[in-house]
């Protein structure tokens, strides 16, 4: 049963969500911590059963970090980006890990580079860094150039050896 | 001095055959790239696998925040040596995406061939590096020889082999240089020569099917659930293709055949690579005789000082690997707010490692690794 | 004192052979991959630079091992004859070479297993597996032609296919050749059946901690391996020519064939491959059997 | 490696360990947990030993110079002996360097090996101010975990 873009749209406006469409194969839906787990698994009953992407942003200067959610439907066409808001200071926000088994994955990267923890994913021990004892990489407050510069005295220029 | 590095550790003594770690670690000659999984094993079977990423880890979404829009354009292809250029259309059709704007027909055709030219060396690349996992090294020294024609072209054409930063918000760089595709023509044409030879050598040896037969399967649903995507995700059986899909530069023009195959496993994933290779080839010849003439590039100013308005996009391309994503956000600033990445081996990588290798004996692990084509660095990034 | 000093002469002539088939094969596998390849002195070069490197060894029986690997393939070298005379003259040097040629790879698979890295020991124990695959159809044949020449001498052998190139053994008993080139694939661990130097799986298995002057004895134990095995399947089958300019000729004719097949060929997994040769050259060597009784 | 321009003709190949290695070709950017197996390499490679250092990133850190995950300068970790400069170097140049490293051998120049073994507390120093952060470096923004010494394990 192939839905075509716009009843989609219609179907998520009943389900009482801001949707706004964003190109011709992309729609975009804010959805709030508390019921992104029933929107995902009723966005994979109407056949987005791809997932392609997990990561976040950090609006600094509002004092929030968006997740997003790729989702992609081979049978619509369509792609979703469903954004969660959460909080900076206590950044925690429901796993779906048994929605989608690679999210395991894209999660613990997410939690390596913002420090958002995934409440019941069992294993986010770092991924990519090692020893790493500063913030999260990945945070607006976080400055790699000054980092550079203290740890491996990187010289803007390249400067002369 | 110590030890050699792998060490003999007994983790647990299960009815006492010490299971005993090796490497298959970052510098490993059957390793592609710089990637490792720590194997726990029992003799020649692997029994538990952690992967051991991030040694090619350089923070790309960090340094991408800190340049101008057009600065990323020489940053961004160096995230998969072997398939550089869908990164850059990638890129620069999430920023046309954003603004709004619509590239000249001219453009979107250079586009796409240059994109298909680099899925060739990336296909050339890959089953060379599947053949030399097998111990068939004669096929990786050919058709690397094959590849270098294609690189010459390149060059020709942007100056540079690998990194070709030729795609730029609005279009592409410069015109093909005259004399550049009758030269194209001729090394297609010889390409398809040599897949007589591919085929003799790689493709019909009865002990490259006896290798890989069976060797990681995948079921047609779970290449779906596990995000599986590009060659792997078709040989599954499932008919998907971003250029069909979602189709950007000019594959809404070109009729682009979706090829898929019932199997799943490490043959049928070689073999469809070697079938999609052939359609490539036509692929472009096709976008050759539809190349309609006029200017290369929309006249966006200076683009130094390119403003992308404030906006949002996500872009997928179909590289040689599968979908390569790029979500950007701009808050209307000089630089990219925020640039994410979605490599395509992330999840063949980490994931099917899990699923696929515990049982699998330590002879079949490169062979594995080369037939589902993982590219470390975009896992890492 | 002749005695030894013709020992030593058949030693090094066995090792500057062994070490020329080396280079040509590289250069000919190069040719064939299209590229330029390296000079045919290559060997001798690499071999002369790894004992003037400093070699790491773990311990005593690492030292051993190596040794041994060595002298026990020149001590099977010294059983056979070459173009006429051989080293030691004994009535059934057959046997003997066939005990003998296990000696030199246990001396390897006893000095790399103490090296203690993971990979090495399954490099050994496909090596060992490895052998009894391929022994199992060589000795069949063997014992083919013993039965047919009466004698266990390779002497005798050699000298009864004397005359023109019709009596030949290859040419009388061409299925028996057959199994016994592919037992020789085996032997000298050229693909497909080099899994226990399989770089791609476990990083060049016995030889990944062999460092320096180590490397060099494998690179000599590989040259008389290859010198040792070509001139068994000359004397058995091809005659054992007269003057050593042919017979060198005639190994280097059987070393081109395994290296022309190794250029085209991936490997088999370890149990592929003993089932393999348990299987098909062993079909052949039984076939040849029936018919040399019958 | 590449069939249209050999080096298997100077008879340069790749080998399978450290232990069979002369030269240890570093290609490219170096990141914290390559470095700590480049120096593993490196000491488990039997003397005389020489480091080929392979496009500008390992000489100033080239295009990641300002990425909090690589290091700038690979000479202040381990010896090198020549470095061929270029973000993807030619291949051209990289088999004139290897031809100019078979030249200092030759004459006795090239010997960086000897020099980490006469200043290996210089050495060791950088590797542990890299490795071994006990601290974190932009020190007073909040830290996530406050244990302090880590080894490398």
């Amino acid at each position: 049963m192939k839905l075509s873009k716009e009843e989609i749209i219609d179907l998520l406006k009943q389900r009482g969500l801001e949707v706004n469409d964003l190109y011709p194969t992309q729609i975009s839906v804010i959805v709030n911590k508390e019921n992104l787990i029933n929107h995902l698994v009723y966005l994979k009953s109407i056949g987005f059963d791809h997932l392609s992407f997990i990561n976040a942003v950090d609006f600094i200067d509002e004092g929030e970090f968006e997740l997003v959610y790729h989702v992609w439907s081979y049978t619509n066409k369509v792609h979703v980006l469903n954004k969660v808001r959460i909080d900076r200071n206590d950044p925690k926000i429901p796993t779906i890990v048994d929605l989608w088994e690679q999210a395991q994955f894209y999660e613990q990267e997410v939690h390596e580079f913002f420090g958002i923890v995934f409440e019941g994913n069992k294993d986010l021990s770092p991924l990519f860094l090692e020893n790493w004892l500063d913030i999260p990489p990945l945070r607006k407050d976080f400055d790699t150039r000054e980092f550079s510069i203290r740890l491996f005295d990187a010289k803007p220029n390249g400067g002369d050896r | 001095m110590d030890a050699p590095s792998y060490m003999l550790t007994k983790i647990a003594e299960k009815d006492d055959l010490a299971v005993y770690e090796l490497f298959f670690g970052p510098n490993h000659p059957g390793m592609h790239g710089n990637f490792g999984y720590v194997l726990e094993m029992i003799g020649t079977e692997i029994v538990k696998v952690r992967p051991n990423a991030g040694q090619l880890h350089r923070g790309f979404e960090k340094l991408m925040e800190q340049k101008l829009w057009v600065q990323n354009i020489a940053l961004v292809p160096r995230i998969c040596v072997v398939d550089p250029d869908p990164n850059e259309v990638a890129y620069c059709t999430a920023i046309e995406k954003i603004m709004g704007i619509e590239i000249p027909d001219r453009a979107k055709f250079i586009r796409t061939i240059t994109l298909e030219m680099s899925r060739l060396t990336s296909f050339l690349m890959g089953m060379g590096a599947l053949g030399a996992a097998l111990g068939l090294y004669t096929p990786m020294y050919i058709m690397t020889a094959d590849r270098d024609l294609i690189l010459d072209l390149f060059e020709w054409l942007t100056g540079g082999r690998i990194y070709h930063i030729f795609n730029i918000p609005g279009g592409v760089r410069n015109d093909l240089p005259e004399g550049w595709v009758d030269r194209l023509n001729k090394v297609l044409d010889h390409l398809e020569k040599r897949l007589i030879e591919y085929d003799k050598i790689l493709f019909e040896n009865p002990i490259v099917h006896k290798r890989l037969k069976g060797l990681g399967y995948v079921s047609k649903e779970d290449a779906v659930r596990f995000g599986l995507t590009g060659p792997n995700l078709r040989a599954s059986g499932n008919p998907y293709d971003v250029r069909v899909d979602d189709p950007y530069a000019a594959y809404a023009y070109l009729d682009v055949k979706v090829i898929i195959q019932e199997g799943g496993d490490a043959l049928t994933r070689a073999v469809q690579v070697r079938i999609e290779f052939e359609e490539t080839i036509k692929l472009i010849r096709q976008a050759l005789k539809l190349m309609p003439e006029g200017e290369v590039r929309l006249n966006l100013g200076n683009l130094a000082m390119l403003k992308v308005p404030k906006g949002e996009a996500y872009a997928k391309v179909e590289s040689s690997k599968g979908e390569f994503g790029y979500y950007v956000v701009s808050d209307g600033g000089m630089k990219p707010y925020r640039v994410a990445v979605r490599g395509p081996s992330l999840p063949a990588g980490l994931l099917l490692a899990q699923k696929h290798l515990p049982k699998m004996k330590i002879d079949d692990v490169a062979a594995w690794m080369g037939s589902l084509a993982i590219c470390p660095p975009d896992i890492d990034k | 004192m002749i005695e030894i000093l013709r020992v030593f002469l058949f030693g090094f002539f066995a090792i500057f052979i062994g070490l020329f088939f080396m280079g040509i094969g590289r250069k000919i596998i190069a040719r064939i991959q299209l590229r330029l390849g390296p000079p045919f002195y290559q060997a001798f070069l690499d071999v002369g630079k790894l004992f003037s490197r400093k070699s790491i060894t773990h311990n005593f029986v690492m030292d051993l091992g190596m040794v041994m690997s060595l002298a026990g393939l020149v001590a099977t070298m010294l059983f056979v004859p070459i173009a006429g005379h051989t080293a030691i003259k004994t009535s059934s040097n057959l046997i003997v070479i066939m005990y003998l040629m296990a000696i030199g790879y246990l001396g390897m698979a006893m000095a790399v297993a103490a090296s203690g890295n993971p990979n090495a020991t399954i490099g050994v124990s496909r090596a060992l597996t490895m052998m009894l695959g391929y022994e199992v159809p060589f000795f069949t044949v063997m014992l083919g032609l013993i039965i047919i020449n009466g004698t266990s001498s390779l002497e005798l052998i050699a000298n009864s296919q004397a005359g023109s190139i019709l009596n030949w053994n290859m040419i009388k008993f061409p299925l028996g050749f057959i199994a016994a080139e592919i037992a020789l694939q085996a032997m000298m661990g050229e693909k497909p059946f080099d899994a226990m130097i399989a770089p791609a799986e476990i990083a060049s298995g016995p030889m990944v901690e062999l460092s320096g002057k180590y490397l060099g004895l494998a690179f000599l134990t590989h040259a008389v391996s290859i010198f040792v095995e070509t001139a068994i399947i000359v004397n058995l089958f091809m005659g054992g020519a007269s003057n050593i300019f042919t017979f060198v000729l005639k190994q280097f004719e059987i070393y081109l064939i395994t290296v022309i097949i190794e250029a085209v060929f991936p490997r088999f997994k370890i149990e592929q491959a003993v089932k393999f040769l348990w299987t098909v050259p062993m079909s052949i060597a039984l076939l040849q059997l029936v018919l040399i009784v019958f | 490696m590449t069939s249209r321009w050999d080096v298997e003709r100077f008879g340069i190949g790749p080998m399978a360990t450290p232990r069979q290695a002369d030269v240890l070709l570093v290609t490219g950017y170096v990141s914290l947990k390559t470095l700590k197996r480049i120096i593993r390499t490196y000491e488990q490679m039997p003397e005389p030993k020489w480091v080929l250092a392979f496009g500008s990133c390992t000489v100033n850190g080239g295009i990641y110079w300002d990425s909090y995950n690589t290091i700038t300068n690979l000479a202040e970790y381990i010896p090198v002996d020549i470095t061929v400069s270029g973000c993807m170097p030619r291949p051209e140049a990289v088999m004139d360097a290897l031809q100019t490293l078979m030249k200092m051998i030759q004459s006795g120049e090239a010997g960086a090996y000897k020099k980490y073994k006469e200043n290996y507390e210089y050495y060791k120093a950088n590797q542990d101010r890299v490795l071994r952060k006990t601290y974190p470096i932009l020190g007073e923004k909040l830290i996530q975990n406050e244990e302090a010494a880590t080894s490398i394990e």
